[in-house]
């Protein structure tokens, strides 16, 4: 067991971007020292990840390391444990790409800001949090990790406390978040007072068997607990006021990763600890959450005024398309979710990237204020256009691929199940894709195309750092969108694989054998194989579609199709806007004014949710107690 | 939504349709249609009565000395005609008339002028003896002597007072107003300068007492 | 070929822009009188276009007010070549019977070079075809060179 | 060799018969006769039917105008975009039992196609800044927005009624349903596909924004939308693209609903005793035509009709058109279809 051996690598993954936090704290005096030991941590915990890729994945092997060394003794798991099988790491890469971009971007975004020191050390802990919660495989160190986390993007949301609203967001964050950890923390004790223990794989093994009122009280409060952290419908206000404050690689962070930690551990809770997942019941819990998630946040963003505030509302309906594919409990339900997860975290990182450029640049993200910075900001806007195409699910993109597969997954549902509520949700699945292209269309036209204002007259294109982490990310919406099949054979399968093989998971934690002696009825570890039913093959889509655009361009070039009249002189009426004969006068359309038939007829819904998204703090506990309570109810009668 | 003109959109579909082809078929402007101007110089007698009453003031009129009288040119702008034939009404030779030739389209600005001109030769009778008419100092034109009234060598209008009833028809209806008739005072005056020798009065006068 | 082919749609597809210059509304119901059915203008190709940038015959009523002055000269700046600038009705040629008033900003012909003038003071649809037909010849002329 | 033979065969497809010939000639001679027909039920003589050849090349002689305020490489590469995806989609449908790319006809992905026409219209309005085709984009997405329900519901009706014969459960492949139904009759003749086929002529003219759901482009109200500041070719790009969305859509009908014809075309050639290579290009000679002249037929019914018959619609009554009546129709052949009708 030398130190290098691949056994220690998870912990290497996670110590380092803690000890990059400590040594940024002592050292981070200057810029470059500080950027430097940033940089070094990020990048070692994704290579340390990046080797385990071959083990895990290829292999199937699933990594059990023991902390210090205290193995199990008499059958009782003492020490703290990690175990990385094929979810976590899946999840685990997925945090340490969108960290490492994250960070690469806030070099040059964080520049203008003073304290960047206290920045870096929170951004690192954020990280950190996340990897042990995803990388952990014990339930208590799940809590920790969740503490920290929580913490961390506390203090971020509130970085630029002298952004308005940006104290008051992070205070919601904080009540509600606190509520959401004390649920978790209650239900581990209730786990611990049953199992007596408090090790993942031991407890799925013993929990599973006798399901009294303790452990169904338990899964409720740990499920709210999860929910929180992932924003799902009642709290999805929350993700609305801290994206909105946030700096934009903290929004990165919270909607890429903060959400996919609660997708994480509502996916080990359900699928893992309490295997509940073949009730036709839960199901239905999990396919509802995710469908009214995915409508109420896509109708609220199509209602918002500010760029980052509808980002926000985007990513939570993104995580309800997740929900619902993960939901659905079979191997093509479980693959897309996942994909769809991994997809989000690209496109929904580069989308705040690219806000986080405009603000950089303008100093606002006002819908109504902004407009033509196409004009200042080409690359941006370029960027921009590739993630709002695979948001909305436009082919030849990464969000196609997955939202295709999510349609799949669910009407195959819906046939198979006989059950016809899920043939709803394949309709709202679809009408949400649509509604997310209009605000995408809407946010194109209110901030890229359109006028210029004066004020953004000398606005200049971002610095290439910036540009370059933006970059990565659109490399990899286009790479993840035109090789699906790369992805599902070597990322997404074998993580459905790992969430259906409970027994695996269980024995090579507690060692060989121990599933089928404590277990009533260890589920069999079934062999993952799904038929995609269409005939989407994306590269040669796009090479159709490639050369029928080169044919268009010749021909086009052939007749002369660019040799345009261009405006001479600085005034001339000729080249201005045909405004009816009057002077062509700024006026952009943009903003509020866009989509009133669709508002008009929905006026009564959006009047609705205008009143309930109240803003005050308490409403939001509220609501977070009400679905509580009605977790508790769902749980104490369905299992 | 309803579908109002489905019935009318199908039946209509298969009938004819109610084009008139206009630019193969001809088709006729309607019977008293006011086209295009044609202006009859001979039977003009330039009194200005049409350029005073054209409300686009289309009609204007130039006056040449040449050595056989005034050769006086009018020009109707059609571009700048509201086709009202008011000018029509009031020429009393009817010298201007409006036909129904509504191909009323050009590319040059002359297209659009109808002119006409014509001689207006001095009176046939023996030339003046001493100043001429026109060049008449401005004396005042005096009342006549109320001996047998002696038409006046200058073509122009004098009334026999003897048989005048001072109705003041013929003031009414003279086109240039050159007389002024005073029933009260049993006056009657002509304005050499304004009269136009066009014989409204003398024609009107139901006494027949003005003679040229 | 192609040349030729473009030369001759130019001609068999004019589209129009209709600008009000203050206009008492005769001319302008004379002319899209001329898109009903009974005279169907849209059988020799002509349509009415919504902007300045899609027409190709601009028809101009209305005495050309001061305050509509700068506006139709914009208007019709804004229009792609080739282009033809057809007047409808006495007002634009000659200013009518506004010709004169303090408001009236005089012909059109001071400002820009009509091409086609359709007399009339509300002229007949069958005079305002001719017009147009006029135009298309003088728009393929102008394609030509 | 073969590759180079076979990659010539697909420019073939892409360049000449389903792809841009094809596509080019149908649609403006499927424009033409709209043209022709709304004309005829006004009364009207109507232009030509090759008026919409004259356009094309009338607007390519015209110069093209970039406005000052416009972002000039999207304004001019955004019809040319639309115009590309128009095609491919055409590549995919099926001409009865030909298909050009055989194995990749597919619904969803076709119904995802559809979006970028339209996107590249909104982008090309955005890029040129004029308020107009600020109001004319907004209008726009709203009218996607609205046919895409009714769209989504049809095209899910008719996967699970092919999928549930072919007892895969759902067809997402579009030469399968075509397969299915030379086999066994076109799918209007069945009672569950009725209000589908229905809603679908319901949702054409919206979908290609024709006259009583085009408040996106009202020539009238808002200047031609979104096309205010097209001048020239890209004008000319963005009529052919509208052109060619009427042929997709009703050749994209004719696919889905009508496609027992291919099977008559078959026995038609057996009856004629053609075999092998003649038979094919025949067959697909013929099925090509039989299929423009249904798209002309559909055209004449669905959108000519429309047109003639109704004023154009503001935009919220479109929207709440689609989503109330055209919906509850094509729900109703999913439930029937549903409960293996």
């Amino acid at each position: 067991m030398s130190m290098l051996s691949y056994q220690h690598f998870p912990i290497y993954a996670i110590m380092s971007l803690f000890l990059g936090a400590f040594l940024v704290v002592m050292l981070g005096k200057n810029r470059a020292v500080r950027n430097a030991l940033a940089f070094i941590s990020v990048s070692a915990s994704l290579g340390f990840l990046l080797a385990l890729v071959k083990r895990v994945m290829i292999d199937g092997e699933v990594i059990a390391y023991w902390m210090g060394g205290r193995v199990p003794a008499g059958g009782y798991a003492i020490g703290i444990a990690l175990e990385v099988d094929a979810l976590s790491l899946f999840f685990g890469l997925l945090i340490a790409v969108a960290v490492f971009v994250s960070c690469v971007y806030s070099f040059s975004y964080m520049s203008h800001d003073d304290n960047v020191r206290e920045y870096y050390t929170l951004f690192l802990m954020l990280a950190g949090g996340v990897m042990g919660l995803v990388l952990s495989g014990d339930l208590f160190n799940m809590f920790i990790m969740v503490e920290i986390l929580t913490f961390a993007a506390v203090a971020l949301t509130a970085f630029r406390n002298t952004a308005a609203g940006a104290l008051e967001a992070a205070f919601k964050y904080l009540v509600v978040g606190c509520m959401g950890s004390t649920c978790i923390l209650v239900g581990t004790v209730m786990l611990y007072a049953q199992a007596h223990t408090l090790n993942f794989a031991q407890l799925s093994a013993l929990i599973a068997g006798d399901m009294n009122t303790a452990t169904k009280v338990a899964f409720a409060l740990l499920f709210i607990g999860f929910s929180t952290k992932a924003f799902i419908v009642p709290f999805h206000p929350l993700a609305a006021d801290a994206h909105g404050a946030a700096p934009a690689s903290i929004s990165v962070l919270i909607s890429g990763v903060l959400t996919k930690s609660g997708l994480y551990g509502i996916i080990r809770l359900t699928y893992f600890l309490f295997q509940s997942m073949g009730l036709g019941s839960m199901q239905f819990l999990l396919v509802f959450v995710g469908s009214l998630s995915m409508f109420i946040c896509v109708t609220m963003a199509l209602a918002q005024h500010d760029f980052k505030r509808l980002l926000a509302f985007h990513s939570i309906s993104q995580i309800g398309y997740v929900l619902t594919a993960a939901g659905l409990c079979t191997a093509m339900g479980i693959s897309a979710g996942l994909y769809h997860a991994m997809n989000h975290t690209i496109f929904k990182g580069l989308l705040f990237l690219a806000a986080g450029a405009v603000l950089h640049q303008t100093g606002t993200t006002d819908l109504g204020r902004l407009g033509g910075l196409s004009k200042r900001m080409p690359h941006t806007t370029v960027l921009f256009l590739i993630g709002a195409f695979s948001i909305s699910g436009i082919p030849p993109f990464n969000g196609f691929a997955s939202k295709w597969m999510i349609y799949q997954a669910t009407y195959m549902k819906a046939v198979e199940s006989g059950n016809i509520g899920f043939l709803l949700v394949t309709i709202i699945a679809l009408v949400t894709s649509v509604l997310t292209l209009a605000s995408f269309v809407k946010v194109s036209q209110s901030v890229f195309f359109g006028r210029l204002p004066a004020e953004f007259e000398n606005v200049k294109e971002v610095p290439f750092g910036m540009r370059f982490a933006m970059g990565i990310f659109a490399l990899l919406c286009v790479v993840t969108g035109l090789f699906p099949n790369l992805v599902t054979n070597y990322l997404t399968k074998p993580a459905a694989a790992a969430v259906f093989s409970v027994g695996n998971y269980i024995d090579s934690m507690m060692g060989a054998g121990y599933a089928e002696s404590v277990m009533a009825a260890p589920p069999a570890a079934p062999v993952i194989t799904y038929t995609e039913l269409g005939c989407w093959d994306p590269v040669s889509w796009l090479l159709i579609l490639a050369i029928a655009l080169l044919a268009v361009t010749i021909v086009a070039l052939a007749g002369k199709y660019d040799r345009v009249s261009l405006r001479p002189a600085a005034t001339d009426a000729k080249h201005d806007l045909f405004f009816g004969g009057e002077e062509s006068v700024y006026s952009q359309v943009g903003g509020g004014d866009l989509f009133w038939g669709f508002k008009h007829n929905w006026r009564h819904y959006f009047g609705f949710m205008h009143d309930l998204h109240s803003g005050i703090v308490n409403d939001y506990a509220l609501w977070a107690l009400v679905a509580l309570a009605l977790a508790l109810l769902f749980s104490l009668i369905v299992l | 939504m309803d579908f109002p003109f489905i019935k009318e959109a199908i039946s209509q579909l298969f009938s004819k349709s109610s084009c008139a082809m206009y630019p193969a078929a001809e088709s006729p402007a309607a019977p008293n249609y006011r086209g295009r101007i044609v202006y009859h110089p001979d039977r003009c007698i330039a009194c200005g009565m049409c350029e005073r009453v054209c409300s686009g003031n289309a009609i204007t009129r130039r006056v040449e000395k040449t050595d056989e009288g005034d050769k006086i040119t009018l020009t109707f702008n059609l571009g700048s005609c509201t086709f009202c034939a008011t000018c029509a009404d009031f020429c009393s030779r009817n010298a201007i008339e409006f036909t129904g030739d509504y191909h009323m389209v050009a590319t040059k600005e002359e297209d659009l002028l109808v002119s006409g001109s014509f001689i207006k030769k001095p009176p046939a009778k023996k030339p003046a003896p001493a100043a001429k008419p026109q060049a008449a100092p401005a004396e005042a034109p005096k009342e006549t002597p109320a001996c047998a009234v002696v038409p006046r060598e200058d073509g122009k209008p004098v009334s026999d007072p003897s048989k005048c009833v001072y109705c003041t028809l013929c003031a009414k209806k003279c086109p240039a107003g050159a007389i002024e008739v005073d029933r009260a005072a049993k006056t009657w005056a002509l304005d050499e300068e304004k009269c136009v020798a066009c014989g409204t009065c003398a024609e009107v006068c139901p006494k027949k007492c003005i003679i040229m | 070929m192609f040349k030729k082919l473009i030369a001759e749609s130019a001609a068999k597809s004019p589209w129009l822009f209709h600008i009000n210059a203050g206009s008492c509304n005769g001319c302008d119901i004379e002319l899209v009188s001329v898109l009903t059915p009974r005279y169907d203008a849209e059988r020799l190709g002509f349509k009415l276009a919504g902007s300045p940038r899609h027409a190709d015959i601009v028809v101009v009523t209305g005495p050309v007010t001061t305050q509509s002055l700068p506006r139709v000269l914009r208007a019709i700046s804004q229009v792609p070549e080739p282009r033809c600038i057809v007047t409808m009705g006495s007002c634009p040629q000659s200013g009518n019977v506004f010709r004169g008033s303090y408001s009236v900003a005089g012909p059109l012909s001071k400002y820009v070079h009509v091409d086609v003038d359709v007399a009339g003071c509300a002229p007949k649809p069958e005079a305002v075809i001719d017009g147009l037909a006029l135009a298309t010849k003088i728009l393929k002329e102008k394609r030509g060179r | 060799m073969s590759i180079i033979l076979s990659a010539l065969q697909y420019l073939g497809y892409i360049l000449i018969f389903p792809g841009f010939l094809f596509c080019f000639l149908g649609g403006m001679l499927l424009c033409g006769i709209d043209r022709k027909i709304v004309a005829k039920m006004q009364k009207r003589v109507g232009p030509p039917v090759l008026q919409p050849f004259y356009d094309f090349f009338k607007l390519c002689g015209k110069e093209t105008i970039v406005p000052a305020a416009a972002a000039k490489t999207t304004f001019l590469m955004a019809p040319l975009v639309g115009l590309a995806a128009l095609v491919v989609i055409q590549l995919f449908i099926p001409v009865f039992h030909f298909s050009a790319f055989s194995g990749m006809a597919d619904i969803i992905v076709i119904l995802y196609l559809l979006l970028i026409p339209a996107l590249s219209i909104i982008i090309g309005g955005a890029a040129s800044g004029s308020p107009y085709a600020g109001v004319g984009l907004s209008r726009e997405m709203v009218t996607v927005i609205a046919c895409e329900l009714p769209l989504v519901l049809v095209l899910l009706a008719v996967a699970k009624t092919v999928g549930s014969a072919l007892g895969t459960g759902l067809c997402f492949s579009l030469t399968e349903i075509a397969a299915y139904q030379a086999a066994n009759g076109s799918l209007i003749l069945r009672a569950s596909m009725i209000p589908a086929a229905l809603a679908f002529l319901l949702v054409i003219p919206g979908e290609t924004g024709n006259h009583p759901f085009d408040a996106a482009e009202a020539e009238t109200e808002i200047c031609e939308g979104m096309l205010a500041e097209y001048s020239g070719p890209p004008l000319a790009v963005y009529k052919l693209s509208h052109a060619i969305k009427m042929l997709t859509l009703t050749s994209l009908f004719v696919a889905l609903f009508l496609g027992g014809i291919g099977g008559k075309i078959v026995n038609i050639l057996a009856l004629l005793g053609l075999t092998g290579g003649a038979a094919g290009a025949l067959g697909v000679l013929l099925g090509a035509v039989v299929l423009f002249l249904l798209c002309a037929l559909i055209t004449i019914v669905c959108i000519s009709l429309v047109h003639a018959a109704t004023a154009r619609l503001k935009i919220e009554q479109i929207f709440k058109y689609y989503w109330t009546v055209v919906s509850a129709l094509a729900l109703m052949s999913l439930v029937l279809a549903w409960y293996g009708l």
